[in-house]
């Protein structure tokens, strides 16, 4: 409980710098928006009534806090571009980039771990040697370049789907889904290699231990070794991977999104970033950000379920 | 005793496609088949021939030329960003992790936010605000690297500042910058040669990522990231553009990805 | 009871094949304790695991017969071995911070052989579990039922191990250096533990050992090896009283004395 | 009597326990105890106890190599020294045995290059090796040559003090018998007092004038050899030298 505690406080000091950062990049770096806004036709005397308008006039950490309250409740500026709240523009791209970033986390636990056990498990086989040199290959192979050759093998050639022909969730979710399971499989495969090797070489690692021959002497049978005690502590290394998988998953998806042009947060931080419309890229970045940060705060605690070492001391 | 051995066959394999990579990235910058960014209409979309032995882009650019240089420039990009974190690194691990006490408490707990967000993402708001541009790349992926060095170097240096050679080294009178620098830092090398492979391998993930959205590298130049987004336009029509763009940059992941775990297996 | 006669082991993983043990003999009976002493890279522990049926089958070949109560281990079929591992013949090892399973529960492990050999309720396998703690002398058995390794020092652990070796009373106990990690009072105490144990239930003990006089406190019968080949074996006190071999006499000079170094 | 080299004086010392931004300072715990005792010159002084009870630890806060302390600890000689008990850990990996040796004298700045080679050859042959070493990396030598290093160079700055916090623990049997010879050696010819922190009775008796026994970070006997192994006082030191053997019936005769 004190554990949780602790984490829970540490991860509340993240938030706080981390969003006080992007507070300062987006809201002072990029210069006055009150001149950005007036453009041409400021003058000195509509310059500070905007400025006074807008709260600009008043101390930074005051301006953060608004800043923070209101974006918890879920006010997160005007685009300068658009003009319609950043919130409106987000609501319908959430979802997206959470579907496609979600799909590809499954994939890869689905893939990664039976794949990593059986490699270890036949070890100095003909199958664990060529998941080896695949696992070498795949992992060299970016996500977005995997995308490009999916686009080209399962939709040009294969015609498994149409390539570029974004279904929305709401004309039908099947179709949604089933063209998200290309981009989510290309954001998947490299990140699936890497956990493959991890956990095979974690498994190995694990099975060289004293304990592991100690549940031998008490007659426990090889995959009870394996399944009873060794997996268990072969997983740590692999939650932390995956928990730092998580956020590349992330900030892959805003790239595959491009590639497949799904029009999740992605393409519109992209677009924001063009056009130097800094209330939505701080407001995506920040969301990003708080959900690394969350993930992080997962992991943490799942150790301390899983690990009791973590528990006393932490 | 067990006797290690020199080379394991993951590094000479690195080494062998890092060293082709960097000699073709390099005698790009002296020599190229053809100007990589001469247009020809007359070759648009030329396939494979002895002429141009990849064939030619939309714009009838030759293909090879612009992949030689795409890669120099790809390359250039990671040595600068490698470099700038390296050293940055270094210098902060070394500090933070030999003296610890608060500064290390307050820099570490900064370094865990920034360490926790994918290093593009973090790019990428660089970018927006101080806009794309080669250097303006460098710069953003060289501070963004300096955080995943500098925790490195500090863990090295905690373990070696609790070692009894530092301890001796301390009560024969010898100064915490010479502990730091002559005594300690040498011990780290390995450490970090192979975080540099790897750091590598990142910093042209990263800016092949940054280019293929278009917030890295702007004309003239032309980086292998930058190279692929064009592919793949036309993939209908080339396929063969996108595929020998993007295996340049498998290539270069490769190479240094296999020289790192290499390294790391000395 | 066992009966180990001309037992080889080879390693293969070099080019040239290592031989470690060579025409290794042992005949145990019920009850007894021998010591097996030796430098390491002896082949002691390597006799002992294949004793235990615990070699690992790579790059390795055996030869010769390990007989227990008739039972060949080294050539029986896998689920043979296992019915009798954790249950006639069981294990204490070395090193007691990394012998125990560090993510489960002190409980659990005590009385995973129960639960492999028995079908014995989860209710009953406490209670042992329980008794077999109280054995071993640790304070508030209840209580270490219920905590991880890592809560434990390091000779609680060595005794958590006993525990759960002798929880199922078996015939042959192996113990491999079970005191060289721990403090010279808590070795005194182990010894006499094992004692105990020896007494109350008639479990032979097989002791290994670096350690010439912790051997000679606790075993009647010893075997000296040396490079993979038993140089001598006798009679505890015969064996450290008149040695016979060159290199039983260098392992007993080697043993600091307690006389002083300065006035010679 | 001979002149002192060393006086402790009721030390105190505490390790920190990782404590939160709340409650820091709370968590120290202490270590040693009032500790006080005196080292005279040439003496060899034994310091032993089980692990944990602190004498590792007094060791090095005798050179100040523990942050939390209260109490006095006065040396009244120049660069006294240490030898540490693994010979794995206490030479730097990525120095040959000359540069490792020359390191105290080019941090003092003391000698010109000629002398300081000469020094350097000196000090390795007291320890036991010869000239061949010095290109060598501590990699290629065993436990046993790792340690005759580290103690030639402790010897380098001339000290008249070494804290050898157990120095023969992690080597072979026979090795051990080598490196004690070496210690008294040293300390016959040179001069040089030790402590020798052991948890093994039966060394510190071979080579030690007095000893120390200590428990729970406090020393609970203190004694000429003779006092404290045949006529111990506290139930704690029967004990020890019950479990190590050093009980006197068995042995005296």
């Amino acid at each position: 409980m004190k554990y949780i505690i602790r984490k829970t406080a540490s991860m509340a000091v993240t938030v706080l710098i981390v969003s006080f950062l992007v507070f300062l990049a987006f809201s002072v770096i990029p210069g006055d928006p009150a001149v950005a806004k007036l453009g041409t036709s400021a003058t000195p005397e509509k310059l500070v009534k905007l400025r006074e308008e807008l709260g600009l006039n008043r101390p930074l950490p005051v301006r953060y806090f608004e800043w923070i309250k209101s974006f918890l409740f879920g006010d997160m500026g005007t685009s300068y571009s658009y003009g319609v709240s950043v919130r409106s523009m987000l609501a319908g791209k959430l979802p997206i980039t959470f579907c496609l970033t979600g799909m590809s986390f499954v994939l890869i636990i689905v893939i990664s771990i039976p794949l990593g056990i059986s490699a270890a498990k036949y070890e100095d086989t003909l199958f664990s040697k060529i998941t080896d040199v695949l696992n070498q290959a795949v992992m060299a192979v970016p996500a977005f370049f995997t995308g490009i050759l999916i686009t080209y093998a399962a939709g040009l050639v294969l015609h498994l789907f149409t390539p570029g022909g974004y279904v929305s969730y709401r004309e039908s979710m099947g179709g949604f889904l089933y063209y998200m399971l290309f981009p989510a499989l290309a954001i998947a495969l490299p990140k699936t290699a890497m956990n493959v090797r991890l956990l095979k070489s974690s498994v190995l690692k694990e099975a060289k231990l004293d304990y592991v021959r100690t549940a031998y002497s008490r007659g426990n049978s090889t995959n009870d070794v394996l399944y009873k005690h060794v997996l268990k502590n072969a997983l740590i290394p692999v939650i932390t991977f995956l928990g730092m998988t998580l956020s590349d998953i992330v900030a892959g998806s805003l790239i595959i999104e491009q590639v497949f042009s799904i029009p999740g947060i992605g393409r519109m931080l992209i677009t924001s970033i063009g056009n130097r419309d800094y209330p939505v890229v701080g407001a995506i970045i920040t969301i990003v950000a708080f959900i690394v940060i969350f993930i992080n705060y997962i992991v943490d605690i799942l150790y301390q379920v899983i690990d009791p070492r973590t528990r006393r001391q932490g | 005793m067990k006797r290690k051995r020199l080379l394991n066959h993951k590094l000479i394999a690195g080494a062998v496609i890092t060293a082709f990579v960097v000699l073709v990235s390099a005698a790009g910058f002296f020599y190229t088949p053809y100007d990589p960014n001469m247009m020809d209409a007359a070759s648009k979309f030329a396939g494979i021939s002895l002429k141009h032995p990849l064939g030619c882009d939309n714009f009838g650019r030759d293909i090879l030329s612009r992949i030689i240089s795409g890669s120099g420039t790809t390359l250039v990009i990671a040595f600068c960003t490698v470099l700038i974190g390296s050293v940055g690194g270094m210098l902060a691990g070394a500090v933070t992790g030999y003296f610890g006490g608060a500064a290390d408490e307050i820099i570490m707990r900064f370094n865990d936010a920034v360490l926790a967000f994918p290093s593009i993402l973090l790019a990428l708001v660089f970018i927006s605000v101080i806009g794309s541009g080669k250097y303006k790349v460098i710069l953003a992926l060289g501070i963004v690297f300096i955080p995943s060095f500098a925790r490195l170097v500090r863990a090295e240096f905690i373990k070696c500042r609790s070692m009894d050679y530092v301890s001796s080294a301390k009560l024969m009178g010898a100064s915490d910058l010479r502990i730091m620098f002559v005594h300690i830092l040498p011990n780290t090398m390995k450490v970090m040669l192979s975080s540099v492979a790897i750091g590598f391998n990142n910093a042209v993930l990263a800016e092949a990522g940054m280019s293929f959205l278009g917030i890295g590298v702007v004309p003239p130049d032309s980086s292998l990231g930058r190279m692929l987004s064009e592919a793949q336009a036309f993939i209908f029509v080339k396929p063969s553009y996108a595929i020998f763009s993007g295996a340049m940059i498998v290539l270069m992941i490769l190479g240094f990805s296999m020289l790192s775990e290499g390294l790391e297996a000395l | 009871m066992l009966d180990v006669t001309d037992l080889n082991i080879e390693f293969h993983d070099h080019l040239t094949p290592e031989t470690v043990v060579n025409d290794f003999d042992l005949h145990m009976d019920y009850g007894e304790i021998v010591g097996l002493v030796g430098e390491s890279g002896s082949g002691k522990t390597m006799s002992a695991l294949a004793i235990a049926g615990l070699l690992s089958r790579k790059n390795m070949k055996k030869r010769g017969r390990i007989e227990f109560e008739g039972t060949d281990i080294l050539n029986c079929p896998r689920n043979e071995l296992r019915s009798l591992q954790g249950k006639d013949i069981s294990m204490v090892f070395q090193e007691p911070m990394n012998s125990l399973d560090p993510l489960k529960k002190i409980g659990y492990q005590v009385e995973e052989s129960l639960k492999i050999h028995t079908d014995m309720s989860a209710k009953n396998r406490k209670r042992l579990a329980l008794r077999a703690l109280s054995e071993v002398e640790l304070p508030d058995p209840k209580g270490i039922y219920e905590l991880y390794p890592h809560e434990l020092s390091g000779g609680m652990r060595q005794r958590v191990m006993i525990a759960a070796a002798i929880i199922s009373k078996p015939k042959l106990l192996i113990c491999d250096e079970p005191t060289t990690a721990l403090d010279v009072t808590i070795q005194a105490q182990i010894l006499e533990l094992l004692k105990k144990i020896n007494k109350r239930y008639n479990t032979a003990i097989l002791f290994i050992s670096h350690d010439l006089s912790l051997v000679r406190k606790l075993c009647k019968r010893v075997l000296v090896m040396y490079r993979g080949n038993v140089v001598e074996s006798g009679e505890a006190e015969q064996v450290f009283s008149h040695p016979e071999a060159e290199y039983t006499r260098l392992l007993i000079a080697a043993i600091p004395k307690f006389e002083k170094l300065r006035k010679d | 009597m001979e002149e002192l080299v060393l006086k402790v004086d009721k030390l105190n010392a505490w390790y920190k326990t990782r404590g939160t931004i709340f409650n820091r300072g709370e968590n120290r715990r202490q270590i040693l105890h009032d500790i006080s005792f005196e080292i005279r010159r040439g003496e060899i002084a034994g310091l032993v106890g089980e692990s944990g009870c602190g004498k590792s630890t007094l060791g090095k806060a005798i050179l100040s190599m523990v942050k939390d302390t209260e109490g006095e600890v006065l040396h009244f000689s120049e660069n006294p020294q240490m030898i540490f008990q693994d010979p794995y850990g206490s030479l730097n990996p990525s120095k040959t045995v000359g540069w490792i040796l020359e390191e105290p004298l080019r941090i003092r700045g003391e000698l010109k290059n000629s002398l300081r080679d000469e020094l350097v050859i000196d000090m390795l042959r007291r320890a036991g090796l010869d000239e061949s070493y010095l290109d060598r990396y501590p990699s290629e030598l065993s436990g046993g040559q790792r340690q005759r290093v580290c103690i030639a160079q402790a010897l380098m700055l001339k000290p008249s003090l070494i804290i050898a916090d157990e120095p023969v623990s992690a080597l072979d049997v026979t090795i051990q018998s080598q490196i004690i010879r070496l210690l008294l050696e040293l300390n016959r010819e040179l001069g040089i007092a030790f402590i020798f922190i052991s948890h093994d009775l039966k060394i510190v008796y071979q080579i030690c004038d007095r000893v120390m026994v200590m428990s729970g970070g406090r020393i609970i006997e203190e004694g000429s050899d003779e006092e404290v192994y045949f006529h111990p006082k506290c139930e704690y030191t029967k004990k020890l030298l019950r479990a190590a053997g050093c009980d006197q019936k068995e042995n005296r005769n």
